[in-house]
């Protein structure tokens, strides 16, 4: 294939005790395809199935044109001549090896010679800037190095595709900022097909070109970071990505909700009369009131009661039930202002230009 | 017999290496006939492979590589004939008899061989699977005695070591081994008439390598000097 | 406790005269030579076997591990004799090693070995494959996805994990084979410098002095304890954590 | 393979008369009782020991690890005359144990489970000590904060958690104390009922007849791997994580 | 004492190898003190310490009039007579015993009898809603189930305080959202000193009552969490909340910064004129143009050249190079209208109302 790269295919069902995984995808050359879903959603399942390490029930992998799994012709090709590169999730670095070993192990069981796998994994070592921890051992390495050893480890295979399993959640909040810049860079610079599972939707939207996200083995969504970001398809990401999410069905030009209560949104455009939608709307396009505002150009206005406050770091989330309920975030001083607390009555408004309707997925 | 054996073995030369197997029981005037043996005829060595008889026997049966076995019993020496491992008749070349030993403060007053019929007393014998642990049942048998010991050993030695701690207030070995623990134990005798004389085969092996010398030990322990070590360790004339 | 009535009723003045002669010497090399060469044969053999104990699944597994277990069980004198049936000179398998390449493995110094290792094998099997069960899959197939074969995994990533365990086997091995006395002797005999191990030693001293035979013992338990304290430690602190 | 041979010129047609004798039956039975309760005093003073082992840092450690290794060196034979000399009518403890108690151990089925427990106790030591070793000191930490002493940590959390490793130190230790010849033997006779179990009746038989000494040490192992698959699988199974 | 509590005193200096912690401070009862720091700073050896986990150097910790340990005078109480609850990292549930033994393993371990600790851990479990998994292991919970369990174990011995590290770093970012509410209720029900670990801000705000950071083994600042994501006083906190922190001395109404430079800030009366101060912005309070602005009434304006963009969820953070270099958060609209990327010369305003200048701590 001189060089360049191609697309990884897959159609992959695997089936395990009470749990079952249907996804089928591609990761074309030189994109970031996210996996984002909760705990348990089959995320790792489906790396190990990519990987070699999981039997498929049914399914087909196809990387570069060479069948790497085809359960219907019986095609299973060992996880050692795959020429993946895996990251995992806890970065399984061999301890009994020095990093420069570590580095090294992939390319001495390609059977390059042990000094050409050291020139070649020392220079890895130099680029992830790991060069004066060489000889030491993964025991004694910080998170952020040992996430950075294990991609070099990934890397220095020169794989034909990456895969990674939560890349940085091993890792503290700060170091996660660096090393997520450091991953960016090194993700940007490779030429095939990655694939990157994460239940950060940050981090998603950070270092993904696509995303696919899974619940209980389904594949519930998938598009831009920015386009789920802006129009999830389910709760789960809504919270996730900090949202107001409703279920409702277009009535003559509002969007009557399921949980009770409507909403007037500007952009309905792709919207029948009649078609069930989603309702996306962010916290902080919301105001809160004491009393009812006389006169307001905002469409939405509703009652409800206060729930709850949680402070965030620039600002207050508050929870209000009512028609429909939802989260509020407002300045710290509007909050004191308004001398919120549990159970203090207020109306909501919102401009039907902050309101996004859509059809569901 | 003797000088006129050692003048024709000097013209085929003995010399080299032989292994004689040995029984457990003679591995002290054995080692003792080896050394004079060597000197005897400077030259050669012997060495031994001392065991149990009848583990001796099975081991020559599976073609240990030996030149002479010494048995404790004919029994043994019959197995390893009747599968053609010896060149030559074996011959017997002591005699040994049965003693009553007892500690040296002797806990539980034996001075005969029917007080071991006591009860009270504590008495180790042979296995009977064993020539020793034969031989004191012909014995006791023989005087009506019935004995029932605490512990039935699988060799002389063992029964000589709970004699020696004190574990036993008797038990029955051979003459010899009653001299050779010298004042560790006190011997009691058991009279000609009441006793059983075991008598102890020898013989060079098929699988010799070395023939001629190994015949030279046969013939050596059966000489007048080989007899009088033998006679020294309580062994009696065959 | 038996210990301490051993050295308290040890004839220690004979220990001297006993280190001294030539044959307790040649015995104490033979068995230290013996025992470490079974441990080695045992080592490259049972962690092979132990692998496929802890790692393969096949159809009479059970069966399998309870096999090895046995020679833990067996009479040693009896293992001899088996020794005997199976490689003797007209054994199952020993008529044609003789036959065949001339090789004859009882009552020498390979039989010796062989004996040893037939008894003392299964105490470094069961030691790794416990050590191979609770070791961590995960760095397997971190190496299965580098490129890394089946073998290559074995011999650069599962063996080193499991190294303080396979060093504690080879321990208890090694103490197992130094003491062994009825195989050997069944299957090897008792020939002084070839076949006379330390145990020998001591029977045959028991047949003329006991007390001798019990400071032979001791000569051979302060080897023992020494070795052991020196290499267990070091093979301690090679596979501690810390 | 020794084993196939052995299997391969077994009497078979002796087995079933052999079977029938009153003595074998005795001896086996003897046997089995006398390994388990061996083990079982093993178990109850094993563990704590092997806890001290791993948990305890004293001088003289690694001496003391040593010493318990020590039965394994030791010619079994050797360390029969040990335990008379310690344990005998005039041993050093022995003489107090008789004259103070009355109890006598040499020539009584409890002296053949003292001998096979001086003989396979450190087996299960050495399971349990390295199992200890690598066992999780958080959760003991955890427990503490919770209010639980040294002994209730002990008991409700360091123990269940190594329950696998003892199980298979049981195993070992049993395996080895029903193939205990040498010490028992010497400590405790050999006497059809009380103190002959399978090993002493196989030597026995060997004697005048090795054809029915091998029958009989398949009668032994038959025993034994019966017990060991249904055991150790269960064992097991209980202890692996899946 | 007959029911009410006390405060948890604490004096502690340890050493460790290569690392020394030294941490003098007081948890109130019904207050939650939070220590934040980055990974190593000594967080896990303070918790051991107060435990009785952890041997100290020199120190003194007092809990309800009652000494726990005096290294002057000897004393050292056992962890199993402290009577605090802990909950650690990684949780240490017992992997052998059902939830309801985990639960009931305190108060059995205090000579409750066995029928009445099953009845007790019952309650905890059915108060954390877990009442239907009683008779299952740990081994098949969730992490978030486990993190319950945790705390219901602590919590069932009725501890004279609690110690919780991280309670919710091993869960998901959803998952935690909910765990950290069930937690918010938890504590604030608990009358007795808390002692929470964690490094994430927003867990501090939400979760403490004060907090402690720490860096290296030293305390670097104390305070509510508010003022201490408002006035960072080290480069690490100003990271981890998301702000620009400069440091620098007041000459003649503006902060000469130390990195080159000047700003002009609102609220600087309590500096006096050539003290060494500290100046925080938000990134979001940084406006962006790409032609110098004509008039503005911003106080601040500086130039710059733009080193990075990376997406967040709702807005895009531009990394801008200059005098002084700058973080700052603009909507994805205004991104695409300036049309920026890396090298893009701009031009920084800020209004001096913005900026928070305060005297180093
Ligand atoms: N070894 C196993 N045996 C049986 N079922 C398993 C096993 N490991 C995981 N599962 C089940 O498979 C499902 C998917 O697990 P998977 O590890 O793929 O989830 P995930 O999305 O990676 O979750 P996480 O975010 O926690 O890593 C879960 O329901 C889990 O219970
Ligand atoms: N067992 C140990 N022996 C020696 N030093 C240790 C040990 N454990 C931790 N340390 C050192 O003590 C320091 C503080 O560790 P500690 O675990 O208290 O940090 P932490 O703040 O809890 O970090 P984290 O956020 O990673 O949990 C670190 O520098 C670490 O290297
Ligand atoms: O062969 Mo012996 O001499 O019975 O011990
Ligand atoms: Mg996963
Ligand atoms: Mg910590």
């Amino acid at each position: 294939m001189s060089g360049d790269y191609a697309a990884l295919d897959f159609d992959v069902s695997v089936e395990r005790e009470e749990f079952r995984l249907d996804v089928c995808d591609q990761a074309r050359p030189g994109e970031v395809l996210g996996v984002l879903g909760p705990n348990g959603a089959g995320k790792t399942t489906l790396l190990r199935a990519l990987a070699g390490l999981q039997p498929l029930r049914r399914g087909r992998i196809e990387l570069d044109g060479m069948v790497l799994t085809d359960v219907a012709a019986g095609i299973q090709i060992p996880p050692e001549r795959r020429e993946l590169g895996v990251v995992f999730q806890n970065y399984r670095l061999f301890p009994h090896l020095s990093l420069l070993d570590n580095v090294g192990f992939g390319l001495r069981s390609r059977g390059i010679s042990r000094s050409e796998s050291r020139l070649e994994a020392a220079n890895w070592l130099r680029r992830l800037d790991l060069a004066e921890y060489s000889e030491r051992r993964p025991g004694r390495l910080s998170g952020g190095q040992a996430q950075r050893v294990a991609l070099a480890r990934a890397l220095a295979c020169r794989p034909r595709a990456l895969l990674l399993d939560e890349p940085l959640a091993a890792l503290d909040a700060r170091t996660r900022l660096s090393v997520r810049a450091e991953l960016v860079r090194q993700l940007r610079a490779f030429p095939a097909p990655a694939l990157l599972i994460t239940h950060d939707p940050l981090e998603a939207m950070v270092l993904t070109d696509r995303l696919l996200v899974l619940e209980s083995g389904r594949v519930v969504q998938t598009g831009t970071p920015a386009e789920i970001a802006r129009r999830p398809a389910t709760n789960y990401i809504a919270r996730l990505v900090g949202l107001n999410l409703y279920r409702g069905r277009l009535e003559r030009g509002a969007v009557r909700l399921a949980g009770g209560g409507a909403l007037v949104a500007a952009a309905g455009h792709e919207l029948a009369s009649g078609a069930n939608c989603l309702v996306a709307v962010r916290p902080s396009a919301i105001t809160l009131h004491t009393e009812r505002p006389a006169a307001s150009s905002a469409r939405n206005l509703w009652s409800g009661t206060v729930r709850g406050l949680e402070p965030l770091l620039d600002r207050i989330r508050v929870e209000v039930a009512g028609e429909p309920g939802a989260l509020v975030d407002i300045t710290a001083a509007a909050a004191a202002e308004l001398q919120l607390s549990d159970g203090t009555p207020v109306w909501l408004s919102a401009k039907a230009t902050d309101i996004d309707a859509y059809p569901e997925p | 017999a003797t000088g006129a054996a050692g003048s024709t073995s000097a013209a085929t030369a003995v010399t080299g290496t032989i292994t004689v197997f040995a029984a457990a029981s003679l591995t002290g005037t054995f080692t003792e006939l080896g050394t004079q043996f060597q000197n005897a005829h400077p030259g050669t060595t012997v060495k031994f492979n001392f065991g149990g008889s009848s583990a001796l026997a099975e081991q020559i049966n599976s073609g240990a590589p030996g030149d002479v076995f010494a048995s404790a019993a004919p029994k043994n020496m019959t197995t390893v004939t009747a599968k053609n491992g010896t060149s030559a008749q074996p011959v017997n070349f002591a005699t040994n008899k049965l003693e009553v030993a007892v500690p040296p403060a002797n806990p539980g007053k034996v001075s005969s061989l029917s007080d071991l019929a006591k009860s009270g007393v504590k008495v180790a014998l042979c296995q009977a699977q064993v020539p020793c642990g034969a031989a004191a049942l012909t014995v006791l048998q023989k005087n009506n005695l019935a004995v029932t010991p605490v512990t039935e050993e699988p060799d002389v030695k063992s029964v000589l070591t709970k004699v020696q701690l004190g574990e036993v207030d008797a038990g029955v070995v051979y003459v010899t081994d009653v001299k050779a623990a010298a004042a560790k134990v006190t011997g009691v005798e058991i009279p000609d008439a009441q006793n059983t004389i075991s008598q102890y085969p020898i013989a060079p092996l098929t699988e010799s390598k070395n023939a001629t010398t190994a015949k030279a030990f046969v013939d050596f322990v059966t000489s007048a000097g080989g007899q009088a070590i033998l006679h020294a360790a309580g062994f009696g004339k065959p | 406790m038996p210990l301490l009535a051993l050295l308290i009723r040890a004839p220690w003045s004979a220990l001297g005269s006993l280190l001294g002669q030539r044959t307790v010497v040649t015995a104490l090399r033979l068995s230290v030579e013996c025992a470490s060469a079974a441990t080695v044969i045992s080592i490259v053999l049972g962690v092979p076997l132990a692998w496929v104990l802890a790692r393969v699944r096949f159809p009479g597994l059970r069966l399998a591990r309870a096999v090895i277990t046995v020679p833990l069980v067996l009479p040693p004198v009896v293992g001899g004799v088996a020794l005997l049936m199976a490689a003797g000179r007209n054994g199952v398998v020993g008529q044609h090693l003789d036959s065949w390449f001339g090789i004859t493995l009882p009552f020498t110094t390979a039989g010796v070995v062989v004996a040893e290792t037939f008894v003392s094998m299964p105490f470094l099997i069961v030691s790794v494959e416990g050590a191979l069960r609770s070791s961590d899959l995960g760095l397997e197939e971190a190496a299965a996805t580098l490129g890394a074969g089946r073998w290559t995994v074995f011999r650069r990533v599962t063996v080193p994990l499991v190294l303080p365990s396979i060093g504690a086997g080879a321990v208890l091995c090694w103490a197992r084979a130094l003491g062994e006395f009825g195989a050997t002797i069944t299957f090897a005999g008792n020939y002084p410098g070839t076949t006379q191990t330390m145990p020998l030693a001591i029977y045959n001293a028991f047949q003329t002095d006991p007390d001798a035979a019990i400071a032979l013992s001791l000569v051979l338990l302060l080897v023992a304890v020494t070795l052991l304290v020196a290499l267990r430690d070091n093979w301690l602190r090679a596979g501690s954590p810390t």
